[in-house]
């Protein structure tokens, strides 16, 4: 029960900090906003003469970014091997 | 020129490695070590490179990866920290994995050994691309790549280890969420995930309330990760039920690489001035350090489990480098830095100990440490190496970033992180005296003369060679460490610190 | 343990299904490029058609057509792709993953390169999903027991 | 006020996810509950990445009737055409790694479950003291 | 005055570290070849250290630095005169005490012998580097490595209480270490330097609060080592180790190094003027002096003879520390003269004690009537310095303390000179009795006929007495204790008051 109050005290306290910010935010969808001025109309207007691919998320997926992806992949190789050391059992054979 | 391409290779070679292993695995499993070992060593090779190249350029290292300039592109961006760092790692990671090989042979089941590796493998890769990147966001990926490999490895040792695992994952994401969080602000801030870039960018909005919001996250998120005072309650339990080689390869780099990037985000990223002038970050953190190191040391004193108490040493270690942090001033910062890589040799040394003790008598409880001075004397001797060095007994490193933290602190002129400090070096002295009491007299009755006639019978009962050398080979560190800071200082720590101090 | 639950017409659509939804996850990871899709979405998709076998079936007339050693090597096998063509890279004297080398290798240039380069690592991409999607619900839905399998007191987890 | 909800809506969702999620994770004494929160958490900032991306008049950010890059020359794309794609991109990896830590927090329950013969936290505890 | 670059120091530092561990690795497997490390080692170190004594008789400082650790702050070696008398000192015992503590050991067939010697040369080394230090930092750096030597030595016996020993020990000692700590990071702080400066060099940094701040601190840190009261309170009970290891901590290593910091600090890091311009010194004068007297009182109480011996020490330290702190020429030559000899004498006092104790398992003083029958040479040896303690001419007691006495004239501090002129006659009035005793009672507990310890332990003994009464005789034959003190003295003063 006192765990419950806490968690609900952190979690209050923990929203309005989140909400702290929520002024100096853009407004939704603001095609001004600075995250859609910076970097990503390079993305956008280079991808087809740049990379060849019309599709944005896969050019930066794939290419602008694709160290990340190489490491998201690897993410998901850790994953399934965590799962196997946890869980795989090997056969009585080997 | 292939030595400009090592800042990809240090994290690329183990990554493909780590595939290598896995597949050779199916077919020979005695193949996975000899793999291991031999990347580990390319990279040290790759690390003592680039650390090199550093020192001789003097200025920071760019590698655009896949030819993208950044912001668009990832970028690596190697200054004089991160070789510090990459090379410290390296060094650790390879004594570390010469170690592994028996105890984890003897407390794992052979089928798991080559996905233990392989885990290793991701690990080491994880530590490396954290300390290499120069981008918010691929920092994520990597952090969350060394953290599912800490997960598996930890949940496979003693009983309880997969609960405390579990515990890990909760908080783990909570800090990981966090980071990501943060890195959310900037980037809805600035529009931008480059460091650099940022550190461009971030100046102009430093009266915006979301930037604080987002400062704060990250601090909760590293703060998580690197175990931090209030947030380091999963840290004990992981630790100490981890199995041995775990804990001797995670204690010292992990923690310290969330250290490593608490720096980076607070004065690259961020300006110093942001949390020094326009918020009182510092005394903040310089009052949470001293709470910790005073909570942590009461706790450690409390423990009669030798690998509990270091863990929550960890704790305090990490408090003193948030001191060094803390009082923000040149001395203070080149204390946490230089604290940084000592402490890597330090954990390691104290961890891979008590695997070793672990290994040979299957206890870790210091009140049955009793006539182990007789069967594993060398064990011992890097023992009380270690622990001299933790309570800050010249010439081993620990005194020499003690001694800069100090100096920093009077610089700053916060009185009481310099009483927390020498209070806690204290303290740390009753803790391994302790142990080492235990270890070594053995209590006798009243004037009693010598039972055994001053031939106390020497029955060596040592571990297995692999674990002796590359516990040697720490201990030698730590003293080599010691003696030759003011080298490391003088070519390389003075320029990780920010100019503006 | 899940036990085979016989039900001819599940079995028949479902071997009926398979074929379709790995052609079509085929097709996404193609057509990743010019819309919506890519290697995770076919790989997931692959992924599925095995679980549609082992829910229809079980897991053994699954594993008889996939068994754990060639998963195993497939997990491996596509970040290993991506990471090779990296490390081509690399070679060819750029840097790490920059596509545009390749062309001294293809018979296109930088550009039409990279096109090329990112096709290649979408499908190891697409391989690894699939791969260690299997091999985590197999993992999952047996929770490591299978036939023939050391008991877990063997494995010595449980020891400690 | 009301214009501050209204215009910013997304982010009073993404806060409010996020809250539910983080009080799950905290309070919840059943583990799997304890899952699903950390679920609904990841997912929260997922949201909030997304609505980031999002541009009034633009569109899903595919170039229509574009193969190669040939002919890249004469094509003028404008950015306040097409939304952004880069936290798309940021989600798609935030996704990848919130499938995997399930997978593995759902092997380490599996394995805690038939070690103790339960998921209630306390009960787990209690197990561990025995 | 020139210096002269040469790695002679480190050499002697080095012989002592690995005939330590040459002694490790030997072990049990061989004792005699054990031994032979122990006493080689010794010879060697004091051969080269004493190689040094011409350049230092001439002016000459003999430096070594091994590496920088940050600006102006090194680990270096700087032999001056003051530290060559220690050196000399510390390296010349070790020889005798290595001697005797193989015949003892031997005798008492006590256990871990290894141990103890390893943890022997490590003290030894510990000391010796204290006084080659050419700075704060590196003096530290040797003092904490004796500290931590010196436990396992003090709780060598591993009965209950030597351990309750070793605890307090180390609880006191690393107490004042993290003093000691505190006081070198402020010096460095305000100065910039740790280097030592005969007349010292804080003067003209940083406000007199601080200084005075600093002082105190520094003189507790090195005061817990140098057992000023009312933090002595170690000292005695760590009587209970082995009685070489007791000789050790009084005469050679442990407490005379604390007593050689305290100098240090007073004469070469803050040095006379700034202690007289900020009257630093009469605190400081009135504490000692206040030690001196209530140890000698407890001294008169104590019937085991060890710690009486240890009181008596006590008194002694203070004694020394008394003369540097009235900052007179012949107060500050007296301090210097009396290290060394008070080290002979009070290392001739012990191993006679541990001589009784070898051979009759006596410890109390009341026990040893008549005992002069049964051991006169170990009594007459014990005769010898006991009068050299209280400062009969012609042993070598006398000398210094005759120095000390006309220090404080020269400093017009008649009070001192009362002090130490009491001192000396407690001194007699706890050493007599015990003489008396041995030679003029009737032996109850003891044998009456002529039954002495081994050779081993018999031999250091005569060394030694004969020692001091030679330095009474000649202070200044070929260590040349008088000259470097009268050198040292000059410096301190030429750049001082």
């Amino acid at each position: 029960m006192i765990k419950k109050i806490v968690s609900i005290v952190i979690a209050i306290f923990a929203t309005s900090a989140l909400l702290i910010g929520v002024k100096d935010f853009p407004n939704w969808a603001d095609p001004n906003q600075p995250a859609s001025l910076h970097v990503s109309p390079r993305y956008i207007e280079e991808t087809v003469a740049e990379t060849g691919v019309p599709n944005m998320v896969t050019s930066v997926l794939a290419d602008y970014r694709g160290y990340d992806t190489m490491f998201e992949t690897s993410v998901i190789f850790t994953a399934g091997v965590a799962v196997m050391m946890l869980l795989r059992r090997p056969y009585k054979n080997d | 020129m292939i030595q400009e391409q090592f800042p990809a290779l240090i994290v690329v070679t183990p990554l493909i490695m780590s595939f290598i292993l896995f597949t050779v695995s199916w077919w020979n499993k005695r193949l996975c070590f000899p793999i291991l070992l031999a990347t580990l060593s390319a990279c040290l090779v790759f690390a003592i490179g680039i650390l090199d190249m550093v020192i001789k350029h003097g200025q920071p290292i760019h590698y655009h990866l896949g030819g993208w300039d950044p912001p668009w592109g990832i970028e690596y961006v190697i200054d004089h920290l991160n070789a510090l760092v990459l090379v410290a790692v390296a060094v650790v990671a390879w004594l570390v994995a010469l170690y592994a090989k028996s105890v984890v042979e003897k407390e794992l089941h052979e089928s798991k050994l080559p996905q233990f590796y392989t885990l290793f493998l991701l690990q080491v890769t994880g530590l490396f691309g954290i300390t290499a990147t120069g981008d918010m966001f691929n920092l994520y990926v990597l952090l969350e790549i060394a953290s599912f490999s800490a997960y598996a490895i930890i949940a496979m040792g003693e009983r309880g280890a997969d609960f405390a695992a579990f515990r890990y994952v909760i908080f783990g994401t909570i800090g990981a969420c966090a980071y990501l969080l943060g890195v959310g602000y900037l980037y809805i801030l600035t529009g931008s995930l480059n460091m650099a870039d940022l550190a461009q960018l971030i100046p102009k909005l430093f009266y915006n309330k979301a930037l604080l919001v987002g400062f704060a996250f990250f601090l909760v998120g590293v703060g998580i990760k690197m175990g931090i005072f209030p947030l380091h309650t999963w840290l004990p339990d992981a630790y100490t039920l981890a199995p041995s080689a775990v804990s001797a390869l995670l204690a010292p780099l992990f923690t310290k690489v969330g250290a490593y990037v608490i720096i980076r985000i607070m004065f690259t990223v961020f300006d110093p001035s942001f949390s020094i002038k326009l918020y009182p970050v510092m005394d903040i953190l310089g009052w949470i350090a001293a709470i910790g190191i005073a909570f942590a040391c009461i706790m450690a004193l409390a423990q009669s489990d030798l690998k509990r108490m270091l863990c929550y040493l960890i704790v305090a270690e990490m408090g003193y480098i948030v001191i060094g942090i803390a009082s923000a001033n040149r001395l203070g910062l080149t204390g946490a830095i230089l604290h940084i890589v000592n402490d890597m040799f330090m954990m390691a040394c104290l961890f891979t100990v008590v695997g070793a003790i672990m290994y040979q008598t299957g206890t870790r409880n210091i009140y049955q440490f009793r006539y182990l001075h007789r069967t594993m004397p060398v064990t011992l001797g890097v023992f009380v190496v270690g622990a001299l060095s933790v309570v800050g007994v010249p010439p081993m490193c620990g005194f020499f970033s003690k001694w800069y933290l100090i100096l920093g602190t009077i610089e700053a002129k916060k009185w009481l992180l310099l009483f927390v400090l020498l209070a806690s070096s204290l303290v740390n002295a009753i803790l391994f005296f302790r142990v080492i009491e235990n270890a070594y007299l053995e209590p006798r009755g009243e004037h009693a003369f010598a039972h055994d006639g001053g031939h106390p019978s020497i029955s060596l009962d040592e571990v297995p060679w692999s674990m002796l050398i590359s516990m040697l080979m720490i201990a030698a560190g730590i003293i080599l460490l010691g003696i030759f800071s003011g080298v490391i200082i003088k070519h390389v720590i003075q320029f990780a610190v920010p100019a503006s101090f | 343990m899940i036990s085979r639950w016989e039900d001819i017409i599940i079995e028949t659509l479902s071997r009926f299904l398979v074929p379709f939804m790995q052609i079509y996850s085929l097709y996404v990871l193609a057509h990743g490029h010019g819309s919506p899709g890519g290697g995770f979405q076919g790989g997931c998709i692959f992924a599925a058609s095995f679980v549609l076998l082992v829910i229809a079936y079980d897991i053994f007339e699954a594993k008889k057509r996939f068994s754990e050693k060639i998963n195993g090597i497939f997990c491996a096998l596509g970040v290993f792709i991506y990471t090779g063509i990296g490390w081509l890279c690399l070679l060819l004297g750029g840097n790490f993953l920059d596509y545009g080398k390749l062309s001294k290798i293809l018979p296109t240039d930088p550009v039409m390169a990279r096109y090329y380069g990112m096709a290649g690592i979408e499908t190891g991409v697409q391989i690894t999903v699939m791969a260690i999607m299997v091999s985590i619900f197999l993992d999952l839905a047996t929770a490591g027991r299978h036939e023939g399998a050391l008991e877990e007191e063997d494995v010595g987890v449980d020891s400690k | 006020m009301w214009e501050l909800i209204l215009s910013k809506y997304n982010y009073w969702i993404y806060a409010l996810l996020l809250i539910i999620g983080f009080y799950a994770m905290m309070a919840k004494n059943n583990l799997l509950k304890k899952l699903i929160g950390m679920n609904i958490f990841q997912w929260a900032l997922i949201f909030y990445f997304i609505s980031i991306a999002a541009k009034k008049g633009g569109t899903v950010p595919i170039i229509p009737g574009v193969h190669g890059h040939h002919g890249a020359e004469h094509l003028v794309v404008h950015a306040a055409d097409y939304i952004n794609p880069l936290p798309h991109v940021l989600m798609l990896t935030a996704i990848v790694v919130g499938v995997a830590t399930t997978g593995i927090a759902l092997a380490l329950l599996i394995n805690i479950y038939r070690r103790y013969g339960t998921l209630e936290e306390d009960e787990v505890i209690e197990e561990l003291k025995r | 005055m020139e210096t002269v670059h040469s790695a002679t120091p480190l050499l002697a530092m080095l012989a002592s570290l690995i005939g330590a561990f040459l002694i490790l690795f030997t072990g049990e497997r061989n004792r005699n070849l054990r031994e032979f490390w122990t006493l080689a080692a010794a010879v060697i170190k004091f051969g080269l250290i004493a190689s040094m004594l011409p350049y230092i008789l001439h002016g000459k400082i003999v430096e070594y630095t091994m590496v920088e650790i940050y600006k102006g702050l090194f680990l270096q070696f700087r032999v001056d005169t003051f530290g060559m008398i220690f050196a000399l000192l510390a390296s010349f015992l070790w020889i005798v005490v290595s001697l005797y503590s193989i015949g003892y050991m031997r005798d008492l067939n006590e256990h871990a012998q290894t141990r103890y010697f390893f943890c022997f040369a490590l003290a030894i080394f510990g000391a010796v580097g204290v006084a080659l230090a050419g700075n704060l930092l590196t003096l530290y750096m040797f003092y904490e490595i004796l500290t931590v030597a010196t436990f396992a030595l003090v709780a060598h016996k591993e009965t209950p209480e030597a351990i309750k020993a070793g605890r307090k020990y180390l609880a006191y000692l690393l107490t004042g270490a993290a003093f000691v700590l505190f006081s070198m990071a402020v010096t460095y702080y305000l100065t910039g330097t740790l280097d030592f400066k005969p007349g010292g060099f804080v003067a003209g940094h940083g406000s007199r609060e601080i200084l005075s701040l600093v002082f105190v601190t520094f003189m507790i840190g090195f005061g817990s080592k140098a057992a000023i009261m009312p933090i002595h309170e170690w000292l005695p009970s760590a009587m209970i180790a082995p009685t070489p290891v007791s000789a050790l901590l009084h005469a050679v290593a442990v407490v005379k190094a604390g007593v050689f910091c305290c100098l240090r600090v007073i004469l070469y890091v803050f040095g006379p003027k700034v202690l007289s311009d900020l009257g630093l010194w009469i605190p400081l004068a009135f504490v000692v002096s206040f030690t001196v007297i209530v140890a000698n009182i407890i001294a008169l109480t104590q019937d085991h003879l060890k710690r009486r011996l240890a009181f008596s020490t006590i008194n002694n330290l203070s004694i020394i520390i008394l003369g540097a702190a009235l900052v007179s020429h012949d107060g500050i030559r007296g301090a210097m003269l009396h290290i060394p000899f008070h080290g002979f004498m009070k290392i001739t006092l012990f191993m006679c004690a541990g001589a009784i104790y070898v051979k009759t398992h006596k410890e109390f003083i009341s026990e040893m009537e008549g005992i002069g029958k049964q051991m006169p040479i170990t009594m007459a040896a014990f005769t010898i310095g006991a009068l050299g303690l209280t400062g009969i001419p012609p042993v070598c007691g006398f000398i210094s303390k005759w120095y000390l006495c006309l220090g404080a004239l020269e400093a017009k501090e008649i009070i001192f000179l009362l002090v130490f002129l009491a001192s000396a006659l407690l001194d007699a009035a706890y050493f007599l009795p015990i003489i008396y005793g041995a030679f003029f009672k009737k032996p109850k507990f003891v044998k009456d006929h002529f039954d002495e310890a081994s050779f081993f332990v018999v031999f250091p003994i005569v060394i030694t007495a004969i020692g001091s009464i030679f330095f009474g005789l000649f202070p200044d034959a070929f260590m040349h204790f008088f000259k470097l003190a009268v050198a040292s003295a000059k410096n301190i003063m030429g750049m001082g008051v």
